[in-house]
C-alpha cells in the first residue's frame, strides 16, 4: 500500500442557494479542486462521490454518473464515478474509497467529493429525509427524530455526568464565534449563551441553536501517491490514516448510549495506522451535528476523558487558542451541513490549516490534524489522521 | 407504503414478540433472523416479552416529522425491558412526569398514519408503572 | 495488487417477496454465502453493498450500518460497512470495491452483496424511483420513463440495422426458458413469441414481456485472496478483471444512440486486464434490463458485429448450447432485477457456472465467464471476468 | 418541491437557453456551468437555439408517471436541434404520424405538474414542422 497525499481542495460557500442546482455545486467545488491541484481533468483516473440523499431531495439516484457527466469526465473520457453512501458521514466514505484506491496502486490520481442539495424540497420532507439514517422502521416509526435521538443521548450524559446545560450551549457559542472567521460558512455571526437557551425547544433538553442547520453545498479534494505529490504540488498534505467502523443502527442497542463506540474504533485503529496518540494531534474537525455530538466526539476521539467533554469545553479547551481546537471552520454546527459534503469539507479544513492558509482561525504550528465524520446517530465513524509530513 | 409492511411487523409491534438466541441465551427485540453474537451458529426461537420496564434516557419531542406532528409535545424514551432488551418508544404521560429511571408498562395504541396512503398503523406504547398499580 | 478471488456464494430466491423484510432478505443471502465459503463473521474484515434506492423504496438511507448490524458484524465487531449505489449498476459496483480492496492489500476476507425491497410501495412509485437512474431534470421531466428510454434504442436499433420485434422476443423467450431451469427465478415457465408480441404496450415498439420485473432479493459473494483462497475453500473462483466506465447521465448526449460507450469501454479495460478477447469468453451475465439491452450488450462487448446482435440472437448463438450462453440464469427479464442485488446475483451465476454447479442449465465446460451490469441506460458500466484457473 | 427548482430552469426550459464554448465551439443544451471538453479551459457563455430539429429516435409512451398519466398516449423522442445539440421532448402529434427524421419545431406548452405541492410547469414540446408550413 503506498502512501496517500491531498494535493488539491475546492469547496463551495456553504448556506441555502436557490439559485445553484445539485450539479452547479459539485462542478465549481471539482474545478477549484482541480486547479488548487494544479491537475486538469485528463488525469483524473477515478471520481468518488459522498452523498447522502439525492433519491429523496432532488428525486435523482445514479449520482456517480451525473457528475462524472457534468464535471466533463464521463462522455468522452469515461472514468469510472462511483456514489458512496452513509447518511451524514458519506463524505467521509468517499474520502477513505479514495484513499484506499490510490493506495493500493490501481489509481493515481482521483477526486474524492461530496455533495448535499438540502433546499430544493419543503423543510418537512428534508427532515424525514434526515431520519433515514436511524432506524426506520423502530426508531422512526416510533415516533423518534434525529434531533430526538441526539436528545436522548445528551440527557442521559447530564444525568451520568453533570454535563451542564450551559456547556452544551458553549459549543455552539465557539463553533459560531469560528464561523465568523470563515468566508464560506454558512452563518457568520456571533451567538451567546443566553440565546441558545433561549431558542425554541426541538427535542428537549436540545433547542434550535444545538442543531446543525439545512445547507446546501459540495466539497472536493484531489489525491495523488505521496511519491508523486511533490512533483505536482507545493503543498501536499499526507495521509497518515484512513479508518472506518459500524455500530448497530439503533441507538438503544448500544452498549453505552452516551459513547459512540464507531467513534471509538474508527479512531483506535487511525491512531495505530498513524502511530500516533490522541495527544499529538494538533486541531480537529469533529461532527458536531448538535452540540452534544461535540462533547461525545472529544471524549470517544480520546481529547479528554468520558464525561469530561462538557467542563472541557467550558473551560476553552477546544477554542482556537486552547490545548486542542475543535471546529475552526465552524463545525456543522455554523459552517453548515450539507449531509453528504461534510466529511470532505472537515479534510478541506485540516488540510489548509495544515498548509498555514485559514488567516484569523489559523490554529498556529498546526502539523497533525484529524477529522471525524458520523452517519446517523453512530452506526458508522471515519476518522481521517492528515499531517505536513511525508512518513 | 404497502400493507405488507405493516403487517409483517404486527407480532412485534402489538405483542412485543422478539427472539431468544438458544445458544447464547442473547434476547432480542425488534425479532433477528439471525443473532448478532453467535451469527451462523445461534438458534433462533421466538419470545415475548412482558413489555415492563425502566426509562433508560427520554426526551420531549417539539418538533415533529408531520406523521406525529399533531401529537406535539410527546414524550419518546429509551426503555430497558426487565428482561434486557432496549427499545425506542413513547410515553403516554405528562411531560413533566418523565424521568430516567422510570418505570413503566406497555399499552396497545395507535402509533402513526402514512399521509400518501392512509393507512394507520398501530403498536405498543408505555405508560408510568404506578398509574397502574394504584 | 493482489489476485481476488470468490469463495462463497448466496443468494436469496427472486420474486415478491410480501413475507420478507429487506433486512431478512440481506441476511439470508450473507449467511449463505459465509455458509457456502466455510468462513465466519469473525473472519470478514469489511463489507460493501450495492443498493440503488432504499431511500424511496423503504425510507431508508444509511444501509451499510443496517446490514452491519442484521449481519451480527457492527454491534460487536464494528467492522466499516459501505453502501455504493449507481442505480441498476450498484451491485457490481459493490462488487468491485469488494475486489479492489483485497487486491490492494488493506482487507483479507470482505463480503460484497447487493439487495433491493421493490415491494414495499406501490408500482406507482416504484417507477418512479426507477426514473431517478436516468436524468430527472432533462428526461424524467420531459415525460421520459425508464422503459421508453430504451424503447427509443430499440427503434433506432431497428432503424439502423433491420433489427425486428421478433428478434427482441427472442430474447425474452430464450431467458424465460432459462429461467424454468433456475430455481431461485421469479418467473419459471416459458413463453412464446407469439405472448411477448402480444403482450400490452409500454413503451413503444417495448411492450410488457420486453422488460425486466420488479422484484426483491438480495445476492452476496465472500472474497479472499487469491493465495488464500484453496487454504479456504475448494472450488474458489478467481476475478481476472474488474472495470467499470461512466458515459453521460442522458441517452441524448450520447455519441451514438445505440450503443453503450460504458460498456465498450468497461469491456475494452476488462478484457486487457484479464489478456483476453471476446471470443474466449465461454459464457455471459449481460444486462437484459429490456430486451433491447440484451441485444446491444452482447454486441457492446464484442460477441458480435454492430447491428448483429438481432440475427445472432434469433439463430440461437446466445442459448444455451449456442457459440456463447447469454443469461443462463435467466436474466434481468426471467431470473428477476432486484436492482442493487443483479450485479452480484451476476457473478453468483457465472461461478457456480465455473464451478459447474448448475445442473440442467451448466454450460458444459465453461472454464471463462463474464458479467456485465448497467445503471440506468448507460451512464455507468461494470464488467467482471472470471475463471476457475488461478493466473 | 421548491419553487427554486423550477424557477432556476425557466430560461432553458421556455426559450431553450443553453450554452456555448468559445474556446471549442461546443453548442450545449441544457446549459453547462463547465465545457465537458475543454473543462477548465473552457470560457462558457449563453446560447439561444431555434428549436427546429429533426427527430432521431421516438418511442409512444404508453405506461406513463403518475405526472404524466392523463397524457398517454404521447409521443417522446430524441430531437436532434438544427444546431447540433440533441435533446429529450416531447411531440404533440398523432402517434401514427411519427417518424424518425420527421422535421420539429418549439411550442410552448405545460410541461407537467407536482403532485403534492400542485405546482405547475411549463416548457417547451415540439410539432411537427409541416403543420406550421401549411
Ligand atoms: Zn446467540
Ligand atoms: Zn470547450
Amino acid at each position: 500500500m503506498r502512501d496517500v497525499a491531498i494535493i488539491g481542495v475546492g469547496c463551495t460557500n456553504f448556506g441555502e442557494m436557490w439559485e445553484r442546482s445539485f450539479r452547479d455545486l459539485f462542478v465549481e467545488a471539482g474545478l477549484n479542486a482541480l486547479e488548487d491541484a494544479g491537475t486538469r481533468g485528463e488525469d483524473i483516473e477515478a471520481l468518488y462521490v459522498g452523498n447522502m440523499s439525492a433519491g429523496k431531495f432532488i428525486d435523482q439516484e445514479h449520482i456517480g454518473a451525473l457528475i462524472a457527466d457534468y464535471a466533463g469526465l464521463a462522455g468522452s473520457l469515461h472514468i469510472p464515478s462511483t456514489r458512496v453512501e452513509a447518511a451524514c458521514a458519506s463524505g467521509g466514505l468517499a474520502l477513505r474509497d479514495g484513499v484506499m484506491v490510490v493506495a493500493s496502486g490501481l489509481h493515481d490520481i482521483v477526486i474524492a467529493a461530496g455533495v448535499e442539495k438540502m433546499t430544493d424540497v419543503e423543510t418537512g420532507v428534508t427532515i424525514d429525509a434526515l431520519a433515514s439514517a436511524a432506524d426506520r422502521e423502530w426508531e422512526g416509526f416510533m415516533g423518534a427524530t434525529f434531533p430526538g435521538l441526539y436528545a436522548m443521548m445528551a440527557r442521559l450524559h447530564m444525568h451520568k455526568y453533570g454535563t451542564t446545560r450551559e456547556q452544551l450551549a458553549t459549543v455552539a457559542v465557539k463553533n459560531h464565534h469560528n464561523a465568523t472567521m470563515n468566508p464560506k460558512a454558512q452563518y457568520r455571526k456571533d451567538i451567546t449563551i443566553e440565546e441558545v437557551m433561549n431558542s425554541p425547544l426541538v427535542a428537549d433538553p436540545l433547542r434550535v441553536y444545538d442543531c446543525s442547520p439545512i445547507t446546501d453545498g459540495a466539497a472536493a479534494v484531489v489525491l495523488a501517491p505521496a511519491e508523486l505529490a511533490r512533483k505536482l504540488n507545493d503543498a501536499p498534505i499526507y495521509v497518515h490514516a484512513s479508518a472506518q467502523a459500524s455500530d448497530t443502527i439503533t441507538l438503544h442497542d448500544r452498549r453505552d448510549i452516551t459513547t459512540l463506540d464507531a467513534t471509538v474504533y474508527a479512531a483506535k485503529r487511525a491512531y495505530e495506522m498513524a502511530g500516533i496518540s490522541p495527544k499529538d494531534v494538533d486541531v480537529a474537525e469533529v461532527h458536531d451535528c448538535f452540540t452534544i455530538a461535540e462533547i461525545c466526539a472529544i471524549e470517544d476521539l480520546g481529547f479528554v476523558q468520558k464525561g469530561d467533554g462538557g467542563p472541557a469545553t467550558e473551560e476553552g479547551m477546544t477554542a482556537l487558542g486552547g490545548k486542542i481546537p475543535i471546529n475552526p471552520s465552524g463545525g456543522l454546527k455554523a459552517c453548515g451541513h450539507p449531509v453528504g459534503a461534510t466529511g470532505i469539507k472537515q479534510a478541506i479544513e485540516i488540510a489548509e490549516q495544515l498548509r498555514g492558509d485559514v488567516r484569523e482561525r489559523q490554529v498556529n504550528g498546526a502539523e497533525i490534524g484529524l477529522t471525524h465524520n458520523v452517519g446517523g446517530t453512530g452506526g458508522t465513524a471515519v476518522v481521517h489522521i492528515l499531517s505536513v509530513n511525508k512518513r | 407504503m404497502a400493507v405488507a409492511r405493516l403487517w409483517r411487523h404486527i407480532p412485534a409491534r402489538y405483542n412485543l414478540i422478539g427472539t431468544e438466541c438458544q445458544i447464547c441465551g442473547g434476547l432480542y427485540f425488534p425479532p433477528r433472523t439471525t443473532c448478532p453474537t453467535c451469527r451462523r451458529d445461534g438458534k433462533i426461537i421466538e419470545r415475548k416479552f412482558k413489555g415492563t420496564g425502566e426509562v433508560v434516557t427520554y426526551t420531549i419531542i417539539y418538533s415533529a416529522s408531520s406523521t406525529f406532528r399533531r401529537q406535539t409535545p410527546y414524550v419518546l424514551a429509551i426503555i430497558r425491558l426487565d428482561e434486557g432488551p432496549q427499545l425506542t418508544g413513547q410515553i403516554v404521560c405528562n411531560p413533566d412526569e418523565a424521568e430516567i429511571g422510570m418505570k413503566v408498562r406497555p399499552i396497545f395504541r395507535k402509533l402513526g398514519e402514512d399521509g400518501s396512503s392512509g393507512i394507520i398503523y398501530y403498536g405498543t406504547k408505555f405508560t408510568p408503572l404506578r398509574e397502574a398499580s394504584k
